[in-house]
């Protein structure tokens, strides 16, 4: 029914339809030449999820770009679900962060949730077992009811969906400042243990291969969230979207226990997980990176909801799915196994050798497009950057020293802001325990996981000053890398790397672009002398209100192995008498 | 005095994993009959007597007891005669 | 001694329990499917934690179809310790192997935090190696821990010595009594809503819960190993 | 085809953190008129046609959907005409 009322292409070129799907004049024209046509509605729908930033990074590729990701333990560097550092006896650590901040504005609940979700899916699609979750979040005056809501809501919301996983919340931080009021930052990181054998790859290879979606059945939740995600939140976001995507943390379980399972199968060719773009780009992606081609059958798509159009079950960001290919012949096997953990796996496609990405709907072929004009050949835009003036005058301004005349009503004062106040109010919502390796539980400078089996054990912790950034990026992008690796240490752990999560306002402004040159510039370099590459992350852009962006907020996740557990400090003074030293300028 | 009956349902569209795994548990005790289950929630409110109470019911509704980004509300009002 | 940890959909503290027995325990364990029938090669059973069906609905309500609860009923009858630990604590509950209900925490938040109970018994086969008003400190990790049961009820536990632990000082969820575990009448049903087998070593913070298991070893020990 | 709508309270007498919680939420936003609120369950089930809908339904209320410990439940079935 609804197929009908799609607009067709001279609707398309005539509106231009594709301004309100994010897609600039250029990026149409490019599409067009590419295709040798105009696209339909539904190819239009998937060139600009696929272009989109959060997809296709097409501001921040050349900042990204010199990153350092090498390093003798490092596995897997970006470009995979998640990072891969090697940790000795035939063992790995996997892990990354990711942004959900515009779902988290609309509905914080959910969206701290779903962003739980959709981390913990890139770490066991990797073929890891999800050890901890970690966050970091940004929120507006507490003093606010609107503060206030988000911030419980949040906090619930990754408690709910990590509670019920039964994955342990170890660490995070939390900043309060007024720029994050209309727009707050929820990051969420996972990380996951591995043997070296069982690393996965998200890729489709193998002409004739099949296809499998394994999982939740597609609704039309979050349709258009990645482009969503790309843009400036407004007062309409919230009436925009279709309906909001719900998280099933007891469906992801069953889902992580299967697909752990199906690992160990030899039928499992590659292995991705749905998340922003769902179908699109996990199908797309495994494709280009295989250099192969994909047909899907869209008709055997679960669906949740009647009469869904081809557009709708591409674009849409339903939790809790899968694509998985298989060995042709092998489909039973794997439909048995999804079935043990009550799943359905079902056969939606096939691996072709001609590159294309095709779908078919209703016997009829609804879209046709080269598949790397989807992954690889996404535009990349080196944007103008500009120093801003308000950095020129702080640089020659005298640095004002604040004058204490009483320490101890300071003291109390600095004690009593959110930012610096104890966070027990958030963790102990937390189940920090479960799974029983947690050593050292949130409340000291980083995590420690035991790794069972060994003498060896994990630590972790999430970092990030964004009012050091917002002063000078380059310097405080430094710092956000060096607090976290002096919270690594002091709990006695090497650093072994990092995961960036970049969260910044519109790039399309000159000054915000330097922002971003600069902090990853700091990064860079705090990274190459600590010896802790960056093995992965996510970028989150346009975090604005009312044309005001948030700080520079880099959050930096880190993780270093403790080589004994004898090595193991905490923070704590541990009894009276001891001695106190200060260490360092 | 009123009593009031809220009832808060998620909107169409929206995933009810809750409903999903109670329509689940019911096939699996063999009440295959049940094609769907959404579950939602139902409020009593005791309401002292004014002027505008369906007024205020609604903007209860529509700022506390239900999210508008996720849930649809309605509301029956009774009037409690004596006591 | 042989225990089976029992596995629902949505189980997530089935590892730990597990790992209690073998490597702090020193005993054999097994996991025993929810879709399994028989429980006849254990001596023990154990409910773990976690979020069976998600909770959905309650928790534990859905769990308690499952087909092996006959054969935990079965197991309970015939004596065999069985313990239920947080939501294995909801489902015996649902299940009515044990009284009272349970409700969301007061404050509506899941909590997760070392508390302290006192053993107000050890004359169950649970507790025999604590100290009667013994304090020990187990972990709490739940969301719906607010116990409740009639007054009527209430004064029939106290009667027989079924309250088994209780939270001392702060009460963290509100729950009746301050009530974090009971056992039925017979004395082989024990729930409880913190996880004794989160306290079985220092590393991890406390080994006060190891006590519990092994009680249970030395009840089965007194009632089966012939010593020559 | 019928449309069954299934209500679950918390009995009479048992305390409702969750209301209580509510309640207090409505003063602090000014509606000082709610005297009391209690939060229960508001299920929706589709139900296919069979001779002995009601008995069923009773029978899903009582084993699964509501906890006699606790919970009272009550229902209303109607018939969907059509299409
Ligand atoms: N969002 C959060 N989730 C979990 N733990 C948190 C969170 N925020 C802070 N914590 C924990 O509280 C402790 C103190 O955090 P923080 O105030 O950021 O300290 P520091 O500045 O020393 O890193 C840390 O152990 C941290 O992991």
């Amino acid at each position: 029914m609804s197929l009908l009322l799609e607009p067709n292409t001279s609707d398309i070129k005539d509106q231009q339809l594709y301004l309100q799907m994010g897609l600039s004049e250029q990026e149409f024209l490019k599409v067009e030449e590419i295709l040798g046509r105009t696209p339909n509605y539904t190819e239009l729908g998937l060139f600009s999820v696929m272009w989109s930033e959060h997809c296709s990074y097409k501001t921040s590729k050349p900042v990204l770009k010199k990153f350092p990701t090498e390093g003798k333990r490092v596995i897997q560097g970006p470009g995979e679900g998640a990072g891969i550092v090697d940790i000795d006896d035939e063992q790995a650590v996997v892990f990354k962060i990711e942004s959900h901040n515009h779902p988290s504005a609309i509905e914080p609940y959910q969206g701290a949730a779903t962003g739980v979700g959709g981390i913990i899916r890139d770490v066991f699609s990797m073929g890891a077992r999800p050890i901890a979750l970690l966050n970091s979040l940004r929120f507006g005056n507490l003093n606010t009811p609107r503060g206030k809501y988000l911030f419980e809501e949040v906090v619930a919301g990754i408690a709910g969906y990590g509670n019920c996983i039964g994955i342990p919340t170890v660490g995070g931080e939390i900043q309060f400042d007024d720029c994050y009021q209309g727009n707050p930052l929820v990051n969420a990181m996972c990380v996951g243990l591995i043997n070296h054998e069982d690393i996965q790859k998200g890729q489709a290879k193998g002409i004739g291969n099949t296809v499998m979606y394994v999982g939740a059945a597609t609704g039309s939740d979050g349709i258009h969230g990645a482009t969503f995600a790309s843009d400036e939140l407004t007062e309409e976001s919230a009436e925009d979207r279709p309906a909001v995507q719900v998280g099933d943390p007891f469906m992801e379980k069953l889902l992580l226990e299967a697909c752990l399972e199906l690992i160990q199968s030899d039928a499992l060719v590659g292995i991705q997980d749905m998340g922003a773009a769902g179908l699109t780009s996990s199908a797309s992606e495994m494709a280009s990176k295989a250099g192969t081609g994909i047909e899907l059958n869209l008709d055997e798509v679960p669906q949740r909801e009647l009469n869904m159009t081809p557009y709708e079950m591409m674009l849409s960001e339903s939790q809790e799915r899968m694509l998985v290919v298989i060995q042709k012949g092998r489909e039973q096997e794997i439909i048995d196994l999804f079935k043990k953990y009550d799943l359905e796996a079902k056969s939606v496609g096939t691996v072709t050798d001609d590159q294309r990405f095709r779908l078919y709907h209703k016997g009829e072929l609804v879209a046709d497009v080269p598949v790397d004009a989807l992954a690889e050949d996404a535009p990349v835009y080196h944007l103008p950057s500009k120093e801003p003036e308000m950095y020129r005058n702080m640089q020659n301004m005298e640095l004002p020293l604040p004058e204490v005349t009483n320490y101890k009503e300071t003291l109390l004062n600095i004690l009593k802001q959110p930012t610096i106040a104890s966070k027990e109010w958030v963790f102990d919502q937390y189940d920090y325990m479960v799974r029983t390796n947690t050593v050292v539980a949130p409340g000291s400078d980083a995590a420690v996981l035991r790794i069972r089996g060994t003498n060896k054990a994990l630590a972790m912790t999430t970092d990030c000053n964004s009012r050091y950034l917002y002063l000078d990026p380059e310097e405080g992008g430094k710092i956000a890398v060096a607090e976290a690796a002096r919270n690594i240490v002091c709990s006695g752990a090497e650093p072994l790397a990092i995961t960036d999560g970049i969260n910044f306002g519109n790039p399309e402004k000159p000054e915000v672009f330097w922002q971003l040159e600069k902090a990853t510039d700091g990064m860079s370099e705090a990274c190459s002398v600590l010896s802790t590459p960056v093995i992965g992350g996510n970028v989150s852009l346009y975090n604005e209100t009312k044309g005001k962006a948030v700080f520079p907020t880099p959050v930096v996740g880190m993780v270093g192995l403790v080589h004994d557990l004898a090595h193991v400090t905490t923070q704590s003074f541990k009894q009276a008498g001891d001695l106190v030293y200060v260490i360092g300028e | 005095m009123f009593k009031v009956k809220v009832y808060v349902t998620l909107k169409q569209g929206v995933l009810d994993p809750q409903g999903k795994a109670v329509k689940g548990a019911l096939h699996s005790m063999d009440f295959q009959l049940v094609e769907e289950v959404r579950i939602g929630k139902y409020m009593e409110l005791t309401v002292d007597h004014t002027e505008n109470v369906e007024a205020q019911i609604e903007d209860m509704c529509k700022r506390l007891l239900a999210n508008p980004v996720m849930e649809e509300y309605s509301y029956e009002i009774e009037e409690v005669v004596g006591q | 001694m042989k225990f089976a940890v029992i596995v629902f959909p949505g189980s997530n503290c089935d590892i730990d329990m597990y790992h209690a027995i073998q490597d702090e325990l020193g005993e054999e364990v097994s996991y025993v499917s929810h879709t399994d029938t028989d429980l006849s090669a254990f001596d023990g059973v154990l409910l773990p934690g976690g979020f069976s069906h998600g909770d959905y609905l309650r928790s534990g309500a859905i769990a308690r179809f499952a087909p092996i609860m006959t054969a935990v009923k079965e197991a309970a009858q015939s004596g065999k310790p069985v313990l239920g630990v947080c939501n294995g604590f909801q489902i015996l509950l649902e299940t009515g192997l044990l009284p009272g209900a349970m409700k969301q925490n007061r404050d509506l938040k899941f909590m997760c935090r070392p508390t302290k109970l006192r053993v107000e018994t050890n004359h169950t086969m649970f507790t025999s190696l604590y100290e009667v008003g013994e304090q020990i400190t187990i972990p709490i990790a739940h969301g719906e821990g607010n116990y409740d049961c009639d007054e009527q009820t209430l004064q029939a536990m106290k009667q027989h010595n079924q309250i088994v632990f209780r939270y001392v000082g702060d009460n963290p969820n509100g729950s009746k009594d301050d009530i974090a575990g009971v056992i039925n009448k017979q004395g082989n049903v024990l729930g409880m809503m913190p996880h004794p087998e989160r306290a079985v070593s220092n590393l991890l913070g406390s080994e006060d819960g190891l006590r519990l298991f092994q009680s249970i070893l030395k009840h089965w020990r007194e009632k089966h190993v012939i010593t020559s």
